[in-house]
């Protein structure tokens, strides 16, 4: 099955807009579902559906082997040593947040470190300003040179012992530069800072392995894996887990409550107070099952030869400028035309039912780094194909021509 | 006319050529140093960022307005003639323009609030009504004249 | 039409259970959704999404208005005065924590007290906890009757100056007992306390209206009202909100990031950090919908009649023991059987076909009270019927006719 | 046989004669002043919440064993029936007791890892098979077990 066949399986891909049938490059932002996974949050919700872990009944039962099945998925996927390491959260945001709160917050102090880059998303950004804000803490940000790729030497440089986490993209949203991961993880070992790895944009595009890895934490959404949205996963080592106090109180992080004396729930339940996005995490189940079958490196392969082909072909357009031509990246092309503004862009596209995204894509400071307002970007999925590039291109040149005159 | 030539026809309701104009040209675009008001305005959406300034003298007149920043054609488009356009004015009349703008642009239809108002040259935004997701940019400045006038030091945002 | 022929929109309902036809008594724990919710998400699923308010394309354009749609729906479901007052959330949970920690957390002081009641779900009680223990400040509980109802000169009493928030539930989980509340806020509006509302119990049952109320904070959860999991509400006054530093950080709660200044977004969007629960948005507010055609008070109505029927039949079973007898009374009917441990009773029931839920209801204080490790405990939706009822008094008849021998 | 008939025989096999015995007479059920060991197993599904206590000699035998709490007759049962089936037992030999029992009752099928021990009265516990969700009671008072002798002091639980 050559991989553009998957294209049929996503519903949404499949309709007109503005009387042009749509051709979706914003995957980036958040990829479309297919019907396995759509079919299996309805098809939960139909027939097993109770609240999970508190009932003896027969659905609460279902419901709760369907929740903790996803989660037995979601540690197969990013090859975790056990399940109690996967927590489920609405996304990436909160995922950070919590290790932001639970982790960091407590321990940090005046002087401590926080070391981040600057190819960053905004919710690996201003979860840190918050801490830092609260604890006298300072935000230190590693350069990037002018093909968006991270200067390794600069971000070795500034690691030291008073760095007490490193909070670092796998593969950038603005750019798809990939980050040597592996090796800067090896690096920061050589001190005593955790690492986390905000992975949104890698898990779709690549095989991952935690443990293979070595970080501490590993932070990725599901509405951007081909899962529902309101679903996400942070995956943290046991050690780390189980040292750090909860975040959020309520129903299901308990094993006791009075009013003087509350013991918490073990992992992961400790961090998943209330209760959870239990459809949701079917859905992301259903998402890794997907995916899982058709292999993630066989999606790379393909993505890959995608990516150049869209990248050649913007090229060839006059006062189009790339951003963001790291030698290795994945899914994403961000650019700027001269003379158009990225916004204009989009909607011109837009009405010929190709749909990019368009502006600072939560990455003000990769902007200000390029001194542009914005970008626009188009971004792969793999069920996108060379037809997408070229209708992509077509409508590009509308664009120019509207503005030309 | 083929399709492609139909697509550029639509566009062109939106980019005037008035529009195209201002934003290749935008007019008053320089800082103020003397302003009595200033506001910025921010759409999160596409990340424009424009700042107003305004000469407000003691009769409540707009004496003067200028603009800086970066925006997508419309909104450069709209501050420019915005700028233009209250050069004079009243600030409360400007006011009562923004709301009348605004109706035009999201309820067409309902009966005009501001009746003796004319918008004029404003009126190139109209083909915005066919794209929502713009209209905040058509607004934008706008929104900022209010905060400015308001005394909102919180950023404008169309949100 | 008759209330009960609402039951044929729930498709859960219509399967059997270990041979016997489904009877589901759980709905306090989380109800069934209507096929119209299900629908909803999966059709937004197919056809609508993107990522929102960040896109200029259609499909972004059209998932932005689904959810601020869905924003609008639940302001004048429970007649806020603004939308930018509505706040999303994974569920009741988590907007209880928002408020401990962004409201709370910065303005409490050692000597201050949180005032809750003995009636509250642990998720009204464990983020109090949490943060008296980080600030020094002390947990006032108001005591409860025989019947499970709030002891109101207690409560009165327990009202003070040092107080700066009153955390109390609308209806109790475990009991069914509905809280005076009107007469609740006016008393505690002497001091200068604020005021939040657990209503996770409440909004499936009665109508609700925060204005009327005049609380500062009203929290519930989706789930609990026919919508999807992973959905959940904070209603807060414009003013409290407002004045509140931002609890997550991350994309869509910023107007703009940098290293050195960060400008947060305005509300409702400063405590939306991150990619929000888009689908489960549009299916709660699918659910608005529902309810709001049937009528809050013909469910109210309806509930009512079935829940007199429901514990007169319960008190007709030897040995039974009614726990909550509150005069005013929602959904819920807790009981206890001489000589049969809940669990077993679940379980027994469960062969039968009878889902109901057994233990501690997440409210451990409740069950300490009235010294008892947990309850059996049967909970009414507006598609119950008395033949669940019946079929729930003869289940229970076989459990003691097991026990007795 | 009716339905209800039928549901009743069934459920027999889950609430065995010796089960109902032990929930309704639970051995050795006080505090023990002397223990060497105890652990506490909360199921914080049911609210469930037994103390195991043991006394274990120098050669690791288990001399003594009792427990205090509330439970279900299934978990009730399981920790009585344990504290008269441990008595005098090799504690290694007790867990991997535990282990055996656990595997009969999540996967009976698989090969016998402890061939050579012999489940005896707690066969009783097999009828949980068919009700997943309650396995977890039947196991519950083994968890602490194994907290107590490994000395943990976070109480066991069985998610
Ligand atoms: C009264 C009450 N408060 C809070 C909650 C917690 O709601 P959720 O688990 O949806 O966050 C519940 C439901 O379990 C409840 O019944
Ligand atoms: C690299 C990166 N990090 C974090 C996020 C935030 O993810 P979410 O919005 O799902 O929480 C995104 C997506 O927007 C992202 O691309």
């Amino acid at each position: 099955m050559s991989m553009t066949d998957y294209r049929k399986d996503f519903p949404a891909l499949h309709q007109e807009i503005q009387g042009h049938p749509l051709v979706y490059l914003d995957s980036a932002a958040s990829a479309q579902a297919p019907s396995v996974v759509i079919d299996a949050v309805a098809e939960y919700q139909r027939c097993d559906h109770a609240n999970v872990h508190r009932g003896v009944h027969t659905l609460s039962h279902r419901a709760t082997e369907a929740f903790e099945g996803a989660r037995e998925k979601v540690r197969s996927f990013i090859n975790a040593a056990k399940s109690s390491e996967i927590i489920f959260t609405r996304g990436t945001t909160e995922a950070i947040n919590l290790v932001a709160q639970s982790y960091l917050r407590p321990i940090l102090k005046s002087g401590d470190q926080i070391l981040i880059t600057h190819l960053e998303h905004h919710s690996n950004i201003v979860p840190w300003q918050l801490v830092c804000e609260l604890t006298g803490a300072e935000l230190v940000v590693a350069p990037i040179n002018d093909q968006g790729e991270l200067k390794l030497d600069a971000l070795y440089e500034l690691m030291n012992d008073k760095v007490r986490l490193l909070a670092i993209g796998h593969v950038s949203n603005a750019l798809g530069s990939i980050n040597p991961i592996q090796d800067i993880i090896a690096e920061a070992r050589k001190f005593n800072m955790a690492i986390l790895v905000d992975g949104a944009q890698a898990v779709p595009h690549m095989s991952v392995d935690v443990q293979a890895l070595d970080c501490d934490f590993y932070a990725f959404s599901g509405h951007k894996m081909f899962g529902p949205t309101g679903t996400g996963v942070l995956y943290g080592k046991h050690a780390r887990l189980e040292a750090m106090p909860p975040w959020q109180g309520g129903g299901d992080m308990i094993l006791e409550v009075s009013f003087t004396r509350t013991v918490y729930n073990d992992l992961p339940y400790k961090f998943e107070a209330g209760t959870p996005n239990i459809s949701g995490a079917v859905g992301l189940g259903a998402a890794v099952d997907y995916i899982t079958a058709i292999g993630a490196e066989n999606i790379a392969r393909y993505e890959n030869q995608l990516l150049s082909y869209l990248s050649e072909q913007l090229a060839t357009i006059d006062g189009l400028q790339l951003i963001g031509t790291a030698a290795n990246k994945a899914s994403v092309q961000s650019f700027v035309i001269d003379g158009i503004h990225p916004h204009d862009l989009g909607t011109i596209l837009d009405h010929q039912g190709v749909a990019i995204r368009t502006g600072h894509h939560c990455a003000m400071p990769v902007m200000d780094f390029f001194a542009v307002p914005g970008t626009a970007r188009a971004s792969l999925a793999l069920y996108n194909n060379r037809d997408d590039v070229d209708k992509l291109i077509a409508a590009i040149r509308i664009a120019t021509e509207l503005f030309a005159e | 006319m083929s399709d492609a030539n139909l697509d550029i026809e639509n566009l062109r309701e939106l980019y005037r050529e008035l529009i195209l104009d201002h934003a290749r040209n935008p007019r008053n675009f320089e800082r103020m140093a003397d302003a009595t008001h200033s506001a910025e305005g921010i759409n999160p959406l596409c990340g424009d960022k424009l700042k107003l300034y305004f000469r407000i003298n003691a009769a409540n007149i707009i004496d003067d307005a200028k603009f800086e920043g970066s925006g997508c054609a419309i909104s450069t488009a709209s501050a420019s003639m915005l700028t233009e356009f209250v050069h004079g004015m009243d600030m409360n009349t400007a006011l009562q323009y923004f709301e009348l703008l605004q109706q035009r642009l999201t309820a067409p239809d309902s009966p005009v609030e501001h009746a003796p108002l004319d918008l004029g040259k404003l009126r190139a935004f109209e083909g915005v009504r066919e794209y929502p997701s713009r209209i905040k940019c058509a607004t934008l400045a706008w929104h900022a004249l209010r905060s400015a006038v308001q005394c909102d030091d919180h950023p404008a945002s169309t949100e």
